[in-house]
């Protein structure tokens, strides 16, 4: 329940603009996700709303105040994961727990840890594994876990299903939707990265699109209590059928822009004929 | 046993293999000075005579190795953490570890006898600087190289300095401090060589220094034997230690 | 201060003293005096402490670690006593070592011209090296020879098997290994330098300025000169302290220890120690320095010593002699 | 300039204070032995005096220490990428290596000059020795921890043996072996006070310990002050080549 | 264009078994999806067919043989990628061209791996970048412009499109699509590991589904050249969406068994009253 807010928010690694013109306010408790062209920018955003790369004290605001470093205040699960390869993985889940709630004991941290876990659909055998150990989609929910475990008011996450069968992963949607919805008015504020526009459909209660670097936002949508679709009326609804068509269109075209801005440079650069797979295709 | 010799029978059929190329160089064939190579068998029978002897200075010599080498791997683990996290710091001092790591340890006896209030203090010292330099520069340098996304998740879990210290920037820098503390140690057993040359009554290196004066050189080839025999066996210990702080790494 | 009369019985004010030594030349007074209780019926403590290099052994004596050195040689101390530190000579241990040069036996060595345009291996600052300097400064042969430097003895044998030099001169006790490495002796520098002056016994001026150290010192001399009188006519008791001290073998030993080239000596011997001091002004060992050397040598407790000891023991020609021999050499 | 003086102001400040502090424990308290420690503007006078010597000195140790140097680079890196990507020969060497690891290089000069044919290739032989040491423990250890994910991809790829050695392994261990290699130098420095105490007639450790026989410790102070300054700078050229290989690993 | 078979095929991780019983026999030319729960085994699965785990002779050949180690033959995309991070990613196709084509100049090497990186929707200026300094889905193409670029004939790709957008994936699933159909005759082989059930009915000619571990094979389907999905087809043709629904539930139901076995297992223990997650829910 942090509020966030872009204010023409910019960043480059080095000299190369990755974001530019991003401007976006997210008030305390809405479900934001993400969509956009692998390479836009997404986890770069992520990384600056963490506060693990430095921005303009004017341009990002959380909570009213300027990030200049992470917090407990903000859970992030990373795209690769990030978990401690010299400890369990349950170990990973109650260190986290420990610096949260310093006052529990070793038995309090590991009963909450494992219930962590198993909400997650993840055996009590995986527990004492190490992550060398552990399938890509176990790594990816112990993940999850420790950053659900701490409980932050503003909760980042990068792909977090991205590894997940579809099973699974469906469970996990619902897991996290029952998650921020039992926050009542003290939901989490939620940024969540996705590849997948069903799953952008099914959880934000916004969504936004991410166009060409250096990168601003091309889209917006924002559901009402009403519209927001569910998964009964995700493939059914019409206005929400529409929407999925939109979102995709959108990322598309941008897709095909680059493609063909790509392509007059090469062409002006030494007038190469081979055309570019992406102007090869006509439609998908 | 038998499965023993089975472990080890790579291990034995080299030490088959160099005893005898060693017989053939001397005894056999002579080609190495005898002077300074004695036969095995001669050197072998002088066991029983100096056992007393060697194991006195194993004890003196190791009081002197573990002192120096539990301070030196306490100071400078530390200190190089501190140094490898610090970007700023470490650009700084950096020049300064180099200089005085630059002055050869064998040329410090006498500060070291004349700033120490006992010989072995100073002993102490002069194997303790060795085994720091060691110590300290891998420390630097596996802190330095650590995964930042390791130190990232550390900070966003917010942890305190001495546990992010011990639970992450140690353990990832482990493996590499590690290979620097077992360098160290062969480096201790070395400086063995300076610290026992003033001031001590008996000791491993000692041993040797005291016969291969009177030239001695049988015997000096025992007090190599048993110092070798030795140090294989901390070795042995300290790389099963070693294994069991880095299972987490292990891929075979 | 001290009394004569401690003759025969326990001194209950036992003072204690520091002697630092290299572990490998036989300490034959500290060995004599302990076997025959000299040190306890004098009333004096000896901790031996054993350093192999003269520069730490300097060092250690400066700082006051120990209080005493024995076996360092003359050359050594008194490089130290030119660049400033403040070592007394108050006693010796031997007025000639036994150091040979070595050779191959094919190497033919006549006389001292033989050395011309030949490589010599020496470990610098040694009793050997600045022998033989001083040996060839007189003979007009320094410059034309080549000095090859080298930490320790064994090396020098070794560089001479090797052939990296032609000639090498060495400190106590290689002779039966040099022998083993098929060398052969090809000169004795004493014999062109008599009463060169080896080992000296050193110690601090501001140590000695202190009665009760003096005392000390006092004592340790009287000890060892009663030793050095035990063993006149018992050197093979010597030899055979000498081989367990130091678990050499008995050959070895007695090569050394019954040389005529060791002549085991605690009488200070200022005109030898001048001398040496002299020579190594000439030949550079010794620069620009305005030290005196003479304030650096203290023949005074000696003397006390040798008198107490001819007053305590009046029959005892031995010590008459030394008397002598202290005059002529010390005047 | 003025940009030099920012960039380096914590190195400055730093050594003002080295320098202060000694000169307070010296000429102004007289704290430390004047014999020892001698005051640091007398050091720095004799500079001209003997810089002739500490040139003739640094070419012939730089002669010594490049030829065992890059010798030892070249057989340790080459023997401990070997054992550390057969973990079968692993084992069986291992307690070798220790065993003759252990035997002090400082005591090896009478075997060194009895074995080599001049006394420089006995010198060279003893750095090279101490030197590889290091070497071929980092290689071994990195080596041996490879992730084995690059090793799959490498031989999936069928790579021919020099390849994946050259493009795959060694840069895989790469950060691990030049914290090795970069040890190794410092020991090699620290290795020249044994190797220029035979035969030697110039050199950087030689210059110290001639003028510590005679007893002129300001001289001395002035070999070590320059001893680290050339390390310093040799350091840095050594830092600006593993800031380059390594540049694929920069955190920050 | 190698077939592989795999007779009882067993394996396991030290004591515990992964894989158990495993029989399938997949001809030249075949188009295999691997679907099955996170952590059933699938890459383990992979792995063995690429000869990086040893298998017992008799239970695994390929092209006939037994595999006893990882050849050229078989190229592999890695799930977590497997990119050398001291090479530029540009340099990682170079290198794995280099073994294949050893003729080749460094100018040809490089045009080539371009061009794979091109249709692959990769950009010239990523061709500098270390894989440190990639996105997410730029290191996972890069993967997979490096196993394209080998052109082995048998190809193992571990959910190779999993951290890409909707659109650049759908790109890449006709790219491979296309360069397994322009093999003619010649067909590669390839093993497609796949959380996705639509990926696995547009791309498979054959689908497999692992069970819970130890895992073996509970369901298979064909298809053949008439009956294939297309993108036109999959959400339209009933036949498809009959098979989606039972692959799904296949999956669903194996999920909840394994819960159902762990949640007996914990009352027996213990007589926890806690309900499983996976039992709370009753349909997706
Ligand atoms: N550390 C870095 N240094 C330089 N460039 C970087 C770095 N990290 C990312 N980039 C570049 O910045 C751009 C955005 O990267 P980012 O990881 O934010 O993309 P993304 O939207 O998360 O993509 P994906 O969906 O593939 O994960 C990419 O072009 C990438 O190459
Ligand atoms: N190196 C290993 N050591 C021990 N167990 C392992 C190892 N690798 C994998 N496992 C275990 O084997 C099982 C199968 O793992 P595998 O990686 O094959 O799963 P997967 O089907 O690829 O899962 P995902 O879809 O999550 O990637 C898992 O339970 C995992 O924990
Ligand atoms: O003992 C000698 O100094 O020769
Ligand atoms: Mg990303
Ligand atoms: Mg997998």
């Amino acid at each position: 329940m942090l509020e966030v807010s872009m204010d023409n928010l910019q960043f480059g690694y080095g000299k190369e603009l990755v974001l530019s013109g991003v401007n976006y306010k997210a008030k305390a408790g809405d479900f934001v996700c993400l969509l956009g062209q692998s390479g836009c920018g997404k986890s770069t955003l992520l990384r600056l709303i963490a506060g693990l790369e430095k921005s303009n004290p004017t341009q990002l605001m959380v909570g009213g105040k300027h990030v200049d470093g992470p917090s407990l205040d903000r859970g992030m699960v990373f795209q690769d994961y990030g978990l401690f390869p010299w400890m369990t993985a349950g170990d990973n889940i109650c260190i986290a727990l420990k610096q949260k709630y310093k006052d529990w004991d070793k038995h309090k941290t590991k009963e909450v840890a494992l219930e962590w876990a198993r909400n997650l659909g993840l055996d009590e055998d995986l527990f004492d594994k190490y992550p060398m150990n552990l399938s890509g989609g176990q790594k990816q929910r112990f993940a999850t876990a420790r950053a659900f475990a701490i409980d932050a008011p503003l909760l980042l996450m990068d792909e977090p299903f991205g590894a997940l069968d579809a099973v699974t992963k469906a469970l996990l949607q619902d897991t996290v939707l029952e998650l921020w919805q039992n926050g009542k008015e003290k939901r989490k504020t939620i940024f969540f990265v996705t590849h997948s526009v069903d799953e952008a459909l099914l959880l934000a209660t916004d969504i936004l699109v991410l166009g060409q670097a250096p990168s601003k936002i091309i889209y917006t949508h924002s559901f009402t209590e009403e519209t927001k679709p569910t998964r009964g009326t995700l493939f059914t609804d019409p206005a929400v059928l529409d929407l999925r068509n939109r979102l995709t269109q959108i990322i598309y075209d941008e897709i095909n822009e680059k493609a063909l801005r790509v392509k007059q440079q090469k062409a002006a650069d030494k007038s190469s004929e081979k055309t570019s797979f992406f102007n090869r295709k006509k439609a998908m | 046993m038998v499965k023993f010799v089975k472990d080890y029978s790579g291990v034995i059929a080299i030490g088959t293999c160099l005893l005898i190329g060693y017989i053939l160089l001397t005894d056999v064939f002579g080609v190495l000075s005898t002077f300074l190579f004695p036969s095995i068998f001669k050197v072998i029978k002088l066991f029983p005579q100096y056992i007393g002897q060697l194991l006195t200075g194993l004890i003196s010599s190791l009081f002197l190795l573990v002192t120096a080498y539990v301070l030196a791997a306490i100071s400078a683990i530390t200190l190089g953490t501190m140094i490898g996290l610090k970007s700023g710091l470490r650009k700084n001092v950096t020049p300064y570890i180099y200089a005085f790591s630059a002055v050869p340890v064998p040329l410090l006896t006498p500060y070291a006898i004349n700033l120490f209030p006992t010989f072995q203090a100073a002993s102490i010292f002069l194997i303790w600087l060795a085994a720091f330099w060691v110590i300290l520069g891998t420390t630097i340098g596996a802190v330095m190289s650590i995964d930042k996304r390791y130190l990232e998740t550390a900070s966003i879990l917010e942890m305190p300095e001495a546990e992010r210290l011990f639970k992450i920037v140690l353990p990832a820098a482990s493996p590499s401090i590690l290979v620097g503390c077992s360098i160290a140690l062969t480096l201790s057993f070395m400086m063995l060589a300076v610290a026992e040359m003033f001031g001590a009554k008996s000791g491993m290196a000692y041993f040797v220094q005291y016969y291969s004066d009177f030239a001695k050189f049988d015997v000096v080839m025992l007090g190599f034997l048993f110092t070798s025999a030795v140090l294989v066996l901390i070795m042995y210990i300290f790389d099963t230690i070693k294994h069991r702080i880095l299972h987490w790494t292990i891929n075979n | 201060s001290g009394t004569g009369d401690t003759k025969g019985k326990a001194n209950n004010d036992v003072l204690k003293v520091s002697v630092a030594a290299q572990n490998n030349s036989g300490q034959v007074f500290q060995y004599m005096a302990e076997a025959r209780d000299f040190l306890k019926e004098e009333g004096i403590d000896v901790n031996m402490v054993y350093i192999n290099n003269g520069t730490d052994a300097f060092t250690a004596l400066a700082g006051g670690k120990v209080d005493v050195i024995s076996t360092y040689g003359t050359g050594g101390p008194l490089i130290q006593i030119a660049n400033g530190q403040d070592f007394t000579v108050f006693g010796g241990y031997m007025i000639i070592g036994e150091t040979p040069c070595f050779g191959k036996p094919e190497t033919e060595w006549k006389n001292l011209e033989s050395f011309r345009g030949k490589k010599i291996g020496i470990t610098r600052g040694g009793t050997p090296d600045i022998v033989l300097k001083g040996i060839l400064y007189d003979a007009g042969l320094l410059n034309s020879v080549t000095f090859v430097e080298y930490k320790k003895n064994q090396e020098v044998l070794q560089a001479i098997v090797s052939g990296e030099v032609d000639f090498g001169a060495t400190a106590t006790g290689y002779e039966l290994q040099a022998a083993a490495l098929g060398l052969k002796v090809k000169m004795w520098p004493d014999e062109y330098w008599p009463n060169h002056s080896c080992c000296r016994m050193l110690a601090t001026g501001a140590w000695m300025k202190d009665e009760k150290n003096q005392e000390a010192l006092y004592r340790l001399l009287r000890a060892y000169l009663r030793a050095e009188e035990a063993m006149q006519g018992n050197m093979d008791e010597v030899v055979d302290l000498v081989v367990k001290k130091l678990d050499l073998d008995k050959a070895t030993v007695t090569s050394f220890v019954k040389s005529e080239h060791m002549k085991y000596d605690s009488d200070p011997y200022k005109n030898s120690v001048v001398k040496m001091w002299n020579k190594m002004g000439n030949f550079g060992y010794i620069k620009d320095s305005n030290v005196k050397i003479e304030d650096h040598i203290n023949t005074k407790i000696y003397k006390k010593a040798l008198d107490s000891l001819i007053k305590d023991y009046p029959n005892s020609q031995f010590f008459k002699d030394k008397l002598v021999q202290f005059n002529q050499n010390n005047a």
